[in-house]
C-alpha cells in the first residue's frame, strides 16, 4: 500500500491506464483501489464483479444503454461556446452540458446504466445512497424506468439542503431513508446503505453513485460515465476545431471528473484539472479538499486519499455543495494525481457562487454549486493561460440549489433606468 | 506458544469442562475512558477470550448499539494508541486472550509493523478486521503473523462451500462463524436453519468456530454451543455497559 | 369576425393553412387573430413585423438561431418510447422531450429566437410576462445569453405557486415584477407588461411567451417552436418506423401544441388533440378551456376564443398548473379548431395529477403538471383505440411544481416488504 | 346634423368664446352604481363632451386610478347595457354631447348593430376604443356612422407623420391626441415638447384635436389649451369621485 511512486513507474502505469488495463484484476489503479468489504458482502461482489464481465461490453447490454442514453437520458448531451464568458475570461470556453441530461446532472448515464444492469443481475430491489440528491433522483427515475423498487439512503444535513431533489425522489416513487447517524451527510448515507446491503446481499443491487467505494464500482461507474468524455472528445474537434488546451471539472466522489477525464488521458498534450471543495478554509474539517488535502487510507471499501485524523478516524467535512461534501474521493483519481496526469486543485465557497453568478450572468445557464467549483478555477488557470481553449465540464444544473443560493441574494444584473 | 494460539487453546480449555466459550466484546473505552480497564478486567473474568472494539469513525457492519458506542468512544479521546497505552499501564495481566476487533483505516494509520509489536506485547492475540476479506489482508497478515499475532477470519451464512474451506484453513485463534447476513446488533433473533449451517462450518473447520452476531441471552448461547465451540457476545453486552450494569453479572448469567 | 365556417371554406382554408400561407397579411387565421393594440404600440408592432419579415428567415438569422438551439438548448430533444406505459395504456407511447431542452421547457425555443430578434431590433431591454414561470426562466436566461436586461412581470399568485422559478429567474439575474392586481395570474401579467410596453415602445422589446397575443405574435412563436413538431416528425419516422395515428400537446396559450401541431398539419390522417385545463368543473371560472367551453371574443390584441361572461368582461379561470391558467388561447388554434383539423378537449386537475404521479411511476419522467393534461386525455383515448401509435408533447418537467406537488402526497411505489 | 357632428360643434362653441373645451372622462357607477346619472349631469354641467368609460376586465392602457374603478364597477354591477338602460331612463336631456370610452370586447360582445342604435337613441355620438387600430376598426366604424355615430381615432407623440395624417382624417367629432407614450394616470407631468407635438397635430387635422392623458390641474388645461382645442380629464376627475368630492366643483377650477 505504498503510495510512493518513481517517475518511470509512473510512466508506465499511465501507459496502462490509457491501453484500459486499469483497474487489474485485483481492481487497483497502481496502489490505489481494492475491495475492502465485510465478507458477508463478497458473493454479493464476486456476482457483481462477473455480471460486469458478461454483459458490460455485450452487444445486448451496450446496445439497450446506448438507447436508453440516446432515447431517454437526451444524449448527446450539447457542447454549448461560451462567447461571453469567453470575452470576460481572455480564453475560448466551451461547456459539456450534463445539466442538459435527464433529472439534470451527469448521475443518470451511471444510474440507468447500473439499474439495467440490476435487471439483467435479477435483483428485487435497488438501493442508492446520495449526498445532492441528483444521484437519488437519478436512481429513482431509472429504477421507475426499469421497473424496480428503490430506497435512497441520504443524511439528514442534506435532505435539508437539497429539499427539492427529495421531493422528486418521492414523486419518481422512490423511498427516501433519512440518515440520522455520522455525519449525516453524504459519507454517513452510503455507511447506512452498505448496512442495508449486508443484510439482503443477494436480493438487493446497491446503485453507487459515484466513482467511489469497493472495486468494481470505481470501474464500473468510470465505464458508464466516460459517455461524457467520448461526447465532449468528438464535439470539441468538430465544433472547436480542437482539442482544448486544459479541461476542468469538478471533483466530489469523482465521477463526473473520470467521466471527462478518461477517453482525454491520452490526449498528453491536455491539461487535467480536478477542482475539490475548498470550502471556508484549509483546515481539516473546513473543506472537502480530499486529493488536494488529504492523506492515504481505506474508506467504505476503497484504499484511496481520504480526510482523516492521525488516528485513522475519518473527518467531517464542510462544502456549501452537497455533492461534493465528502471525506472520499475515487481511487482512480488518487491514482492519477499521483502518477501526475491530473492535477487536483481546492475553491472555496465563496469562489464557487461567485462563478456561478457570473456563468448566469453571462451564458444564462445556472448551474449546480458542485459544478460551479470547476468554473471558479477555471477562471483563475484563464488568468495564466490566455488565448487558450478550455473544457468545463458542466455537471448539472443549480435547481436543486435554491434553498442553498437564497441564503445568498443575487445581485441582479438589470442595471438600466427603468 | 504463539500469541494466536493461546485463543483456541483457551477456547478448547472451555470446551473440554463441556462449557460453551464465551467471548464478550466490548468497545474500548466506553461508556468511560477511565473505566476501561476494570470494565476489561470484569469481562475478562467471566470471557475465555475478550474481544476489544477500536471505535471508528464509520463502522458501516455495525448496529446501532455499536456505532454510539464507537462514536462516543472517539469523542472520549479513545484511540488505538491509548488502548495500547491502557493495557500497558494495566500491567498485563489478565489472563483471557484478547483479541482487537477494529476496521482496518485506523490499523493501517498506526503502521502495521508498530502494530504487531505492540498487540503481541499487550496480549493482543489476534485482529478481526470486519472490513477486510481475505483477499486484500497479506500485507497486515504476514506482518501480524511474523510477531505471532493472528488474523480470524469471518465466514456467513453467504460463503460459499470452497471459499468457506479456504476461510477456515487461513484463519487463526478461532473462525468466526457470523450467524446472520446483517449488520451487528439485530433483535430478530437467531435463524432457523442456524444449526444446520454452524454444524456445516464446524465440520469444515480445524479450528475451533465460534458463532457471533445476534447472541443475546442464555438460551441464545446454549442454542449455539450445541453448534460450535463459543459464542461471540456483543451489542447486548455494550447495551448492559451502557445502562451501567454489571458486566460480570451479565456474563454470568449467560452461562 | 365571424367564426361560422361551411365546410367548403374549411377546405381551403386548412389547404391554405398547410401551404404556410397563414396568417394572412392582415395577421388573419380565417376569421381568428388580428392585431387589437393600443395606438401607441403601432408603430412598434410594425417595426417588429417588419424586423421578421427582414430577419426571421434570412440566412443569417437562421444560422444564429438554429446554433443556439442546438448548442446552448441542447436541440434536438430526444424522442423516448415509452414501454411500460405503452403496456398500461395498450397503445405504443411516444414522448418528444421538450423538457430536455435548457431551462426545462419548450418556452426557452421562443425566448431564445426573439432574444436574438430583439438584439436584431436593437432592444435595450426585455421585458416578458410569465405563468408558471417557465417563460420567465426563459426569459431571463436568453437575456443572460444575448446580453439584454430582463424584467419579468409576474401574478402574485403565480409567484406563490412556482416558487422555484421565481429563485431561477432572480438568479438568471432577470428583475421580477410582481402583478398584483386583476386575477393576479397570467392575464394580469400580460396587461401589465402591455402597460409598460405602452411606456416605452421604442427602448422595449416584449417577448411574449405563447402563441397569443397581437400579430405578429401567433406567426413568430409559431415559427419559433415549430422546431418541435419538426424534429418529431423526422423522429417518429426513424425510430418509431412511421407518423403517429394521433399527437396530443397540452394548451395553454397553445404554443408547445402549435409547435408540435403546425408540422403535422398536412399529416391529415394523423388526429391532433389540444388538451386544455378541465380544472375543477365545466363552469365558467372552474377551469380554463377555452376552446372546449369559451366563445369568440379580443383579448390582449387578438380575436379568439376566450372565456368571458356575456358582457364581454374576461373571466377568472381556475388551473392546477399555472402555466393553463388563462382565459384565452392562441387564435390559430381558435381557427384550426374551426375548421375541425385540431380537437380541443379538458381534463381536469385530478386527472392531471394521476397522469403525473403514472408517468413518473413507469417510465421515470416527473413531467410539469401543465404537460401532465396531455398525458391525461391520451390515456382515454387509448382505451377506445387500442394498438395504436400515439406521440405526446411533453412540454416541459415537473420540478417547478413541487410546491404546488407537495399538497398532493405521492403514493410511493415500493411496495415490497423490506 | 349627424350625432357626431355635435361633438365638434361642442368643442367649437366652447373654442369660439376664447375658452379651452373641457372633456371629463368618468367611469360609468363609479363609485356608487345609484349615483351614475346624479354624477354625469354634474360633470356634463361643466364638460363640454362627456366621456363614459365603460369598465372592463382588461384594462390594458389604463393605470391604476381608471383599473381600479374599473374593476369596481364590475363587481357593482356596471355592464354596457345597464348604462344604456340608465341613460334611457335618466330621459334623454343631458345637452353636453356623450363619447363612450371602451375596450373592443364588451362592444363586440353586445353586437355592433344593436349598439349603433342604442347609442344614437341615448346621446352617445362616438366612441373611442383604445385598443382597436384604425386597420381593425372597418366593421364597427362602418355599422356606427350608418348610424350616425362616430369612431374617434387617437394620436400619440410615436405616430409617423403620414400615419397621423390618415388618423386625423377618419377620425369623428374630435381627434384624439394622447399627450405622452404611456398608460392613463401618469403623475409625470407633461412633456416639454407638447406644444410641438400638439402644433403639429393640430395643424395636420381638420377636425378639432383634444388632447389627453397626464392633464390634472388648471395650468396643464391651460398649457395644453395654448395648442390644442380641447382637454380631456381622467383619472384625476376619477379621483375626485373615489374621494367623493363634487366633481362639477373639481371641474370649473380647471376652467
Ligand atoms: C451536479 C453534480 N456535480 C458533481 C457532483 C459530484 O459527484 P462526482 O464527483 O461523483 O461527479 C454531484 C454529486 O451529487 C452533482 O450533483
Ligand atoms: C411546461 C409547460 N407546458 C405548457 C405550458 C403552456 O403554454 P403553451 O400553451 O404556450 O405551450 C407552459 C406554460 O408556462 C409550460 O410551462
Amino acid at each position: 500500500m505504498k503510495a510512493l511512486i518513481d517517475a518511470e513507474e509512473a510512466k508506465k502505469l499511465l501507459a496502462a491506464s490509457i491501453a484500459g488495463e486499469l483497474p487489474d484484476e485485483r481492481g487497483r489503479f497502481g496502489p490505489f483501489g481494492g475491495q475492502y468489504v465485510p465478507e458477508t458482502l463478497m458473493p454479493a461482489f464476486q456476482r457483481l464483479e462477473k455480471g460486469i464481465a458478461e454483459h458490460l461490453h455485450s452487444g445486448a447490454f451496450q446496445a439497450a444503454y446506448r438507447s436508453e442514453l440516446r432515447t431517454w437520458v437526451g444524449r448527446p448531451t450539447a457542447l454549448t461556446h461560451a462567447p461571453r464568458l469567453s470575452e470576460k475570461w481572455g480564453v475560448e470556453v466551451w461547456i459539456k452540458r450534463e445539466d442538459l441530461a435527464h433529472t439534470g446532472a451527469h448521475k443518470i448515464n451511471n444510474a440507468i446504466g447500473q439499474a439495467l444492469l440490476a435487471k439483467q443481475l435479477g435483483a428485487k430491489r435497488i438501493i442508492a445512497e446520495t449526498g445532492a440528491g441528483q444521484h437519488g433522483v437519478a436512481s429513482a427515475a431509472a429504477c421507475a424506468r426499469v421497473n424496480l423498487p428503490c430506497r435512497v439512503y441520504m443524511g439528514a444535513v442534506d435532505i435539508e439542503r437539497q429539499a427539492p431533489n427529495v421531493d422528486r425522489m418521492h414523486r419518481l416513487g422512490a423511498e427516501v431513508f433519512p440518515v440520522e447517524t455520522g455525519d449525516k451527510t453524504l459519507r454517513a448515507a452510503i455507511d447506512e446503505a452498505l448496512r442495508e446491503w449486508v443484510s439482503d446481499p443477494a436480493g438487493i443491487y446497491y446503485l453507487l453513485g459515484s466513482a467511489v467505494g469497493a472495486h468494481p464500482y470505481p470501474y464500473l461507474v468510470r465505464e458508464l460515465q466516460s459517455v461524457i468524455g467520448e461526447e465532449a472528445r468528438a464535439q470539441m474537434v468538430e465544433s472547436a476545431g480542437g482539442l482544448p488546451h486544459a479541461a476542468f471539472a469538478c471533483v466530489g466522489g469523482g465521477s463526473n471528473a473520470i467521466g471527462l477525464f478518461y477517453p482525454l488521458l491520452g490526449d498528453t498534450q491536455i491539461e487535467l484539472i480536478g477542482v475539490e471543495a475548498g470550502g471556508t478554509g484549509d483546515k481539516l474539517g473546513q473543506n472537502a479538499a480530499t486529493l488536494a488535502t488529504g492523506t492515504p487510507g481505506v474508506l467504505q471499501g476503497s484504499y484511496s486519499m481520504i480526510l482523516q485524523d492521525t488516528d485513522g478516524n475519518v473527518q467531517e467535512t464542510h462544502s456549501i455543495s452537497a455533492g461534493l461534501d465528502y471525506s472520499g474521493v475515487g481511487p482512480e483519481h488518487a491514482f492519477l494525481q499521483t502518477i501526475g496526469r491530473v492535477t487536483y486543485v481546492a475553491v472555496n465557497d465563496n469562489e464557487a457562487l461567485e462563478a456561478l453568478e457570473e456563468l448566469c450572468e453571462t451564458e444564462g445557464i445556472l448551474t449546480a454549486l458542485e459544478t460551479a467549483h470547476a468554473y471558479g478555477y477555471a477562471k483563475k488557470w484563464a488568468q495564466d493561460n490566455p488565448g487558450k481553449r478550455i473544457l468545463i465540464g458542466n455537471s448539472g444544473r443549480g435547481d436543486k440549489d435554491m434553498p442553498t443560493l437564497r441564503q445568498y441574494p443575487a445581485r441582479t444584473k438589470v442595471n438600466v433606468a427603468i | 506458544m504463539l500469541p494466536y494460539e493461546r485463543i483456541s487453546h483457551a477456547i478448547g480449555d472451555s470446551t473440554a469442562k463441556g462449557n460453551t466459550a464465551l467471548i464478550p466484546f466490548m468497545t474500548a473505552g466506553y461508556p468511560e475512558p477511565e473505566a476501561f480497564i476494570d470494565t476489561l478486567r470484569a469481562v475478562a473474568s467471566v470471557g475465555d477470550v475478550v474481544e476489544i472494539g477500536v471505535p471508528f469513525s464509520d463502522p458501516m457492519a455495525d448496529g446501532m448499539t455499536i456505532q454510539r458506542s464507537s462514536f462516543s468512544a472517539i469523542e472520549n479521546g479513545v484511540t488505538l494508541n491509548w488502548i495500547f497505552e491502557q493495557l500497558e499501564q494495566s500491567g498485563n495481566d489478565i489472563e483471557s486472550p484478547l483479541v482487537m476487533m477494529s476496521y482496518l483505516n485506523p490499523l493501517l494509520a498506526f503502521g502495521y509493523d508498530k502494530l504487531a509489536k505492540r498487540a503481541r506485547d499487550t496480549g493482543v492475540c489476534a485482529f478481526i478486521v470486519p472490513d477486510l476479506p481475505f483477499e486484500e489482508s497479506e500485507e497486515i497478515r504476514l506482518t501480524l503473523e511474523a510477531h505471532g499475532v493472528g488474523l480470524i477470519q469471518l465466514v456467513t451464512p453467504a460463503t460459499p462451500d470452497n471459499r468457506l474451506k479456504m476461510l477456515s484453513e487461513v484463519s487463526r485463534g478461532f473462525l468466526y462463524a457470523v450467524t446472520i447476513t446483517g449488520i451487528t446488533g439485530g433483535h430478530s433473533g437467531l435463524p432457523n436453519d442456524l444449526a444446520d449451517y454452524l454444524d456445516k462450518v464446524s465440520s469444515v473447520s480445524s479450528l475451533p468456530v465460534c458463532a457471533g452476531f445476534g447472541i443475546r441471552s442464555a438460551a441464545d448461547v446454549i442454542n449455539v454451543g450445541r453448534h460450535a465451540a463459543g459464542a461471540i457476545v456483543g451489542s447486548a453486552l455494550v447495551e448492559v455497559l451502557e445502562r451501567e450494569e454489571d458486566p460480570a453479572t451479565f456474563l454470568r448469567n449467560l452461562r
